[in-house]
């Protein structure tokens, strides 16, 4: 029982990383970036390149894969994104899964199609006892590299004028330049975190997760919907949501297996159509 | 008086439509002008252009000897240049006091001076943007300008809207203001005999030009030329 | 005549009255007037059927796109729902074809007619999700999600479906028991042509209506619309489950111009590649899709031979190009051809989501 | 005669099964290389089309190479419903059809041109069933990716195991989508089973040998036992340790120990550095063998009914071992191996350690 | 005389503010009545809930005697519930004769009809031109709205809900952008709407309101406070110090 639940906060702690990059960019910038799950690639792929070819260790390898995406993000953000911010959220779709094919179609190219494996620090694989209960290491290290993350980022939006100024820029970025924010580099900034995060998730989800070329189309949905389910209000909603999707997984898959993957896109499908937006949504 | 803001030919327009074809004024420091004029004359767009969220055509405009053209809006709002737009435009995802706060800028008008001015905004402070009455969201408009601690403010029909009590507080505070502290006001106003009475010149345009330039204190006792250039509506539509 | 009030109602208007309402009218009849660009197309879509007898089987799979496109168009372009899930639709009529086929008759149409519509009742149920304080977001997902169930639900129902296998032994008999199926395709194509054109024909009647005006409306201002007495999610539900008839219907003709369907129409890619159809031709104007359609099965064909392992990477390419040029910019290009098929005006013609 | 001999070659070559059309494509070259383009006097033209792996396409390409290509026979078929779709076009064209890896049993079955050089599911599984029976394992577990080929692995390893005199204790489906193996693991860990059948896709593999060791179920006492694909040769090397010692049973590995197979690894690896030849190029590869001999018995002559019946009955020695084509089903007739990854100096190969020999389909011959 | 729209006990709280606190309201047939009030006395709200945008925690609408309290929306204006928006709500994509138009065949019942064609009933089409006409849209009819200066978009908000012909209007601060000097001709189309449509006029121009109403309410802290005839509301002091100020505009 206890191990079960373990797990899914292990497995949703990581989807948590994973998606937090898109609760910024998407939740606090309101651009609909199916490419996230490219940014996250981008990071398993350094993490994995930097390990397997250059021996480099796991834990040093992290910052790389947060750094590479942010500023492949941040490029992007200026010369491609920026134009995209005033335009329908269509357009941000199309836009995005095009990017995503690209991507997909770019990595296969580059590292072939098969299955990128690291292999993770002594001290991080297999279990430990605590209180007679076995726990996988690497997931108590997600479990302790989220957290973390988690408080970091919600102190940086709510202790800092940082987070208004963002929402002011993307609620009407005419009058908040006008009135003396610098929207351009907000938005930059905001992105490349945003894409770093990705990186970051992509990176810490190789163990689990696996990595290959389809990585993006393949776990686009499930960052779409910890951010839908959580709501775009902040990073407590996807936090909750994806605690909530994690367990709900794990447990469903053990307890009634013939839900199958049925299971999460139905809760999906409830919770959004009870709070289009989000578990926690601004007050409206 | 030492010029505050000097508008010398100024150009500007959206897209392909220019809509002030040429202005030419200035703005002292502690004056407060009113810009008069119909429907669709350019009164928005001249202090869009000031602010510099429409598209410069050619021209220039300085603010203390500073040229202006060519920076960006967030470049001119550092520079000194409090705005109120028409449409308001309150930050909806943003509480009343994040509204305030968000853009502020160090000075003597801080939240407490605001509140002190719109105790409404107090009560409120919690609200969203978007959940607040239109008369609410003037206000904010107004102290949001006010807590940039400008030296020029550009208010564009800011008593839309208010109560009549609410008017007379305001227009009284934007006369302390420009009085106590020099902060040069231009105000873009319908009720002309309102406006007349706190400002010190008045400006009327049409089509984007300079029609008529008076003290507001001849203007208001000049019903001719307010019927003359403000007494009908009728007029081409707009230059597309 | 400046010194004219505004208002005065009884004042001499300035315009003469005649001239006035041509102007209204015309003004109305623009978005429904035939254009000639619109018989050109027709036309050079009845030449292929004559003259390219080789392509026939690529042409039908292109007709059958561009159907599936213009049904997405119609809840995009029209009603301003963007969906990530319309292969659903899709889906469960090339099902219902493939199964009726199997189970009860090879007669093609009522092949046809049902799997229109069960997805025409599938819109219309899932249709009210999409409608409530819905955002386009929450839309993005609960369709996508909907695709994701039907999906996996005909992935489990091995005995209906066939499961991963796909369901296979669809056969089907002559149309009108006089047009066999024939392997150059041209009987395929001829049936695919002919319906796409009625179904067109059926949609440009819908959204030239004033059925089709409040919806523009609605995706313009949905509070205003209320308030002029609007229903609006009834709306929106109408066209939604319309939308979804005219997919159902592309999917059975998929399934019964190949003889066989898998899961593979249910699938995310479809959905995908159906958007990129429509944006390649443009959004709004229902030709869109069709167009795009041709477009995009010669891109691939080219792509395809040209770099067969990474086509997706310049389909991918193609997308955020069009995109950063502006689609209605783009649109703005052949200006004639468009504003010729659609008769809307640019500046007026744009805006969804 | 001097038209040519042209073979339609229909496979994966984008999409998320890519991998499968690389490599049966890279052998197919390979053979064409090595035994000359002409045969009984025909020139040989391979036509290759991509058909991303989804059914309507594959069927319209089949369609379009008999109809404008005047292909004599169709191949390749990566997967089981692009397979289905094509065959009854076989029937009414009278164009044989070789199925290179797709491997549900049924296929073959619907059409009479149809035959196959790759291997079935049932064929392999009954196999590990009978094995596992053999070897003191009592009860098992069957833990299988939730698609059609997972569905039918479970489903012929269960009958063979039960009629070995085996007794399940469970069977366990993951989905697709979601890696995340946790749970399941949790489930076999409860279920005490002396031994566990594996089926996943070859990619899924090597995250779930991670997660099987991360959970200590190495050390649980009970014993792995999987289905080939997920030591897939192409990607064992970088499955690393973890896969060490698993015991796989299939038809083909790039380690089998004969001198036919030797060349022919070492060859492809030269044509195609970086890649290792696997089932899926051996099933290219076999499937040119094929065509080519079928061709040679019917001195060049192109016509379907002639070729497929050449084809029945076929047999000879391909890299895996013996194979032969059954002239009933026409369905193909080889060894399968049970084997152990091990590492031969520096690289991971699967070392095959017992032999079943001339397996035929048990989902056509009741076993 | 009888009631055209009557509101009993009427409630609206926003969590712990009370924007509407237990109205009970009646707007006679015919009626020229304003509803004047602090910013932020619940005014816009108080409209918001007859019309069914908002919906009440307790109380009931009576609209001509039937209940709507939990009527949506567009079966209110079905039932001939209009309004003006306090800022423009239009259809920034379509045309003035398309906006105009659209209301009209709604109206009409015409809305739901998928397969005539626009354009085709004349009737419909001179109701449009005249009435563009009575605001002076007329050059701009085919321009998209989005285009038109803001002072035309004003009066093509007040066109559009004349287009459905409501026997209640509700008018939130028509006058807003308004220049003063037309302000006393809006007021005269006002005046010149047929007597039997009653019209509940929220508006901060007091000269607009004192020479328009025949009645006048004021609504304080979400609660009435005062209402009577526009002469006892300009000499009423408590009215004065709430909401008028010094000068009462005479
Ligand atoms: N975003 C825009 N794009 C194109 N033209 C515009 C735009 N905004 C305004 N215009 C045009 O510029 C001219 C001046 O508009 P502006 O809003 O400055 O007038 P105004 O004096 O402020 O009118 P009002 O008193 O109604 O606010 C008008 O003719 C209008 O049509
Ligand atoms: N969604 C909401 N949530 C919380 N408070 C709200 C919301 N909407 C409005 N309010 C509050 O309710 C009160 C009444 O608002 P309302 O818009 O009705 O005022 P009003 O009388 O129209 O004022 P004005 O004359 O300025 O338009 C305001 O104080 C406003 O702050
Ligand atoms: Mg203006
Ligand atoms: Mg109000």
């Amino acid at each position: 029982m206890i191990p079960i639940l373990i797990d899914g906060i292990a497995y949703g702690m990581l989807l948590f990383v994973l998606a937090s990059g898109l609760a910024v960019t998407l939740g606090l910038m309101n651009f609909i970036n199916l490419a996230h799950g490219a940014f996250a690639m981008a990071g398993g792929y350094v993490t994995s390149v930097l390990m397997n070819s250059h021996g480099m260790p796991f834990l040093v390898t992290l910052p790389v894969a947060f750094v590479v995406p942010a500023l492949v993000g941040a490029v992007l953000e200026r010369t491609l994104y920026a134009p995209l911010y005033e335009r329908g959220h269509l357009d941000h779709v199309l836009f995005s899964i095009g990017l995503t094919f690209m991507a997909v179609s770019a990595t296969t190219w580059a590292m072939g199609s098969q299955q990128q494996l690291i292999s993770l620090p002594g001290w991080l694989e297999g279990r430990f006892e605590l209180f007679g209960i076995a726990i996988g290491r690497y997931r108590a290290f997600l479990i302790v590299v989220c957290a973390a993350l988690v408080v970091a980022l919600q102190l940086v939006l709510t202790r800092t004028r940082f987070g208004s100024r963002l929402r002011a820029a993307v609620d009407d970025r005419r009058v908040a330049r006008g009135l003396g924010i610098r929207v351009e580099t907000i938005f930059a900034a905001t992105f490349a975190v945003g894409s770093g995060l990705g990186g970051l998730g992509g990176a810490l989800g190789v163990p689990m997760l696996g990595l290959d070329p389809t990585f993006p189309l393949k776990y686009m949905v499930y960052f779409l919907i910890v951010v839908t389910i959580g709501g775009t209000a902040g990073l407590a909603g996807p936090f909750l949501a994806a605690l909530i999707i994690g367990v709900a997984d794990v447990a469903g898959k053990y307890y009634l297996p013939e839900l199958g993957s049925f299971l999460i896109t139905l809760l999906m499908i409830v919770l959004l159509v009870l709070r289009p937006q989000g578990l926690i949504a601004r007050a409206r | 008086m030492s010029e505050l803001l000097v508008l010398d030919d100024l150009r500007a327009g959206y897209g392909a439509a220019v809509v002030i074809p040429g202005l030419s004024m200035s703005l002292a420091e502690g004056e407060a002008l009113a810009v008069l004029g119909r429907n669709g004359v350019g009164k928005t767009t001249l202090l869009d252009s000031i602010i510099g969220v429409t598209r410069h055509r050619g021209g220039s405009l300085r603010l203390a000897g500073r040229e202006l053209a060519g920076l960006s809006p967030e470049r001119r709002a550092a520079a000194g240049i409090g705005w109120v737009p028409q449409e308001r435009n309150i930050f909806r995802s943003l509480t009343v006091e994040e509204n305030l706060t968000a853009t502020a800028r160090r000075g003597r008008w801080d939240l407490a001076a605001v509140y002190a001015l719109f105790p409404r905004l107090q009560e409120r402070r919690r609200n969203m943007g978007n959940q607040l009455s239109g008369g609410e969201q003037q206000m904010l408009a107004v102290g949001r300008a006010l807590m940039l601690n400008p030296k020029v403010l550009l208010l564009d029909e800011p008593t839309e809207g208010l109560a009549p009590i609410i008017i007379e507080q305001l227009l009284a505070a934007i006369r302390r203001i420009n009085r106590e502290e020099g902060i040069a006001t231009i105000i873009v106003e319908q009720h002309a005999r309102k406006v007349l009475r706190v400002t010190d010149r008045a400006l009327i345009l049409d089509r984007g030009t300079i029609v008529h330039a008076a003290t507001s204190a001849a203007l208001l006792t000049d019903p001719a030329a307010l019927e003359a250039h403000l007494g009908v509506v009728e007029r081409r539509a707009a230059p597309a | 005549m400046t010194d004219q009030s505004i208002f005065l109602s009884t004042s001499k208007p300035r315009h003469d009255g005649d001239a006035a309402t041509r102007r209204a009218l015309d003004d109305l009849r623009r978005v429904g007037r035939l254009r000639p660009a619109e018989l050109l197309f027709w036309g050079a879509a009845l030449a292929s059927f004559l003259v390219l007898p080789g392509s026939h089987l690529l042409l039908s799979q292109t007709a059958i796109l561009g159907l599936f496109a213009l049904s997405l168009d119609l809840i995009i372009g029209y009603a301003g729902i963007v969906s990530l899930g319309h292969g659903a639709f899709f889906g469960l009529g090339a099902y219902t074809a493939g199964i009726v086929s199997v189970r009860l008759t090879e007669e093609p149409l009522s092949g046809l007619v049902l799997g229109g519509l069960v997805a025409a009742l599938a819109g219309a149920l899932t249709g009210p999700l999409l409608t409530m304080r819905a955002t386009d977001l929450s839309r993005l997902m609960v369709t996508l999600g909907i695709a994701t169930l039907l999906h996996e639900g005909a992935n489990q129902l091995t005995w209906l479906t066939g499961g991963a296998d796909g369901l296979s032994g669809v056969t089907v008999a002559p149309i009108f028991g006089l047009f066999e199926f024939d392997l150059i395709g041209t009987t395929g194509y001829g049936y695919c042509l002919v319906v796409s054109f009625v179904l067109f024909l059926a949609a440009r009647r819908v959204v030239t209506s004033p059925y089709g005006l409040s919806l523009r409306a609605i995706r313009d201002n949905a509070l205003r619309a209320r308030a002029m007495g609007i229903p609006v999610a009834a709306r929106l539900v109408g066209i939604y489950a319309f939308s979804a008839f005219i997919a159902g219907v592309a999917g059975a003709l998929l399934t019964q111009v190949t003889m066989f369907t898998s899961l593979d129409v249910l699938g995310f890619e479809r959905s995908a590649d159906v958007l990129l159809v429509l944006v390649l031709g443009g959004v709004g104007y229902l030709y869109g899709g069709l167009i795009g359609a041709v477009i995009f099965t010669v891109l691939q064909d080219r792509l395809a031979t040209l770099s067969p392992q990474y086509w997706q990477f310049w389909i991918g390419l193609i997308l955020v190009v069009i995109v950063l040029i502006g689609r209605d910019r783009l649109a703005a290009v052949p200006v004639r051809l468009r504003a010729g098929l659609s008769g809307r005006k640019a500046a007026a013609g744009e805006g969804e989501a | 005669g001097d038209d040519p001999f042209r073979i339609g070659l229909i496979l994966p070559m984008t999409g998320p099964f890519a991998s499968t059309g690389k490599e049966i494509d890279a052998a197919v070259r390979l053979y064409v290389a090595q035994h000359g383009e002409t045969v009984a006097g025909r020139r040989i033209e391979v036509v290759l089309k991509d058909d991303g792996g989804v059914a309507d396409a594959t069927k319209r390409i089949a369609q379009e190479l008999i109809v404008h290509d005047k292909v004599s026979v169709l191949a390749g078929f990566g997967l089981t419903p692009l397979a289905l779709a094509t065959a009854p076009l076989t029937v009414r064209a009278k164009v044989p059809m070789v199925v290179m890896a797709a491997a549900t049993s049924a296929i073959t079955e619907k059409s009479p041109y149809v035959t196959r050089t790759s291997y079935t599911t049932p064929q392999v599984a009954s196999v590990i069933a009978r094995w596992a029976a053999g070897s003191g394992i009592k009860t098992m577990v069957t833990l299988v990716s939730d698609y059609g080929p997972g569905l039918d692995s479970e489903a012929s390893f269960t009958r063979s195991f039960e009629a070995a005199g085996g007794k399940m204790l469970g069977t366990l489906r993951v989905p697709l989508q979601n890696p995340d193996f946790a749970p399941f693991l949790q489930k076999l860990a409860d279920l005490k089973p002396d031994g566990v059948y594996v089926f996943v896709p070859s990619g899924v593999g090597a995250p779930f040998m991670k997660q099987y060791i991360e959970r200590g179920l190495d050390r649980s006492g009970i014993r792995l036992i999987s289905e080939g694909g997920i030591t897939d040769d192409e990607i064992l090397d970088s499955e690393g340790d973890p896969a060490l010692g698993a015991i796989t049973g299939f038809h083909y590995s790039a380690a089998h120990d004969s001198a036919l197979n030797r060349d022919f690894v070492t060859a492809f690896m030269a044509a195609n550095p970086g890649m290792r030849p696997n089932f899926m190029a051996v099933g290219g590869y076999d499937g040119m063998a094929l065509i080519y001999k079928a061709l040679e018995k019917t001195g060049g002559g192109g016509d379907g009914d002639a070729l497929i019946g050449a084809m029945k009955g076929m047999s000879w020695e391909s890299p895996r071992g013996p194979i032969a084509i059954d002239p009933e089903t026409r369905e193909i007739v080889q060894n399968v191996y049970m084997r152990k990854v091990e590492r031969v100096d520096g690289a991971l190969w699967n070392v095959e350690f017992e032999t079943f020999e001339a397996v035929k389909d048990p989902g056509k011959t009741p076993s | 005389m009888s009631a055209a729209l009557q509101t009993i006990g009427l409630s609206k709280r926003f969590g712990g503010l009370t924007a509407t606190d237990d109205v009970s309201f009646t707007l006679g047939h015919g009626a020229r009545h304003a509803l004047i009030g602090p910013n932020g006395a619940g005014k816009t709200t108080f409209i918001n809930l007859l019309t069914g945008v908002l919906s009440a925690n307790e109380g009931t609408i009576l609209l001509e005697g039937e209940d709507i309290t939990r009527m949506p929306q567009q079966q209110r204006a079905r039932r001939g519930l209009g309004r003006t928006f306090q800022i423009n709500q239009l259809f920034g994509a379509m045309t003035p004769v398309e906006s105009v138009g659209l209301a009209v065949s709604e109206r009409m019942g015409g809305g739901g009809q998928f397969w005539r064609r626009l354009g085709k009933r004349t009737d419909i089409v001179d109701e449009i031109v005249e009435l563009l006409r009575q605001f002076r849209l007329i050059e701009v009819m085919d321009e998209p709205t989005a285009r038109l200066p803001y002072g035309k978009q004003r009066l093509l908000e007040i066109a559009v809900a004349l287009a459905s012909q409501p026997r209640v209007l509700l008018l939130d601060e028509p006058a807003a952008g308004v220049p003063e000097a037309e302000r006393g001709e809006l007021l005269d189309t006002l005046a010149a709407l047929p007597r039997d449509v009653s019209i509940l006029l929220i508006e901060h121009d007091m000269d607009l309101v004192f020479s328009f109403a025949d009645r006048i309410s004021v609504l304080v802290n979400g609660a009435l406070f005062a209402e009577g005839t526009p002469e006892a509301m300009r000499n009423d002091p408590r009215v004065q110090d709430v909401y008028l100020g010094s000068d009462n505009h005479v």
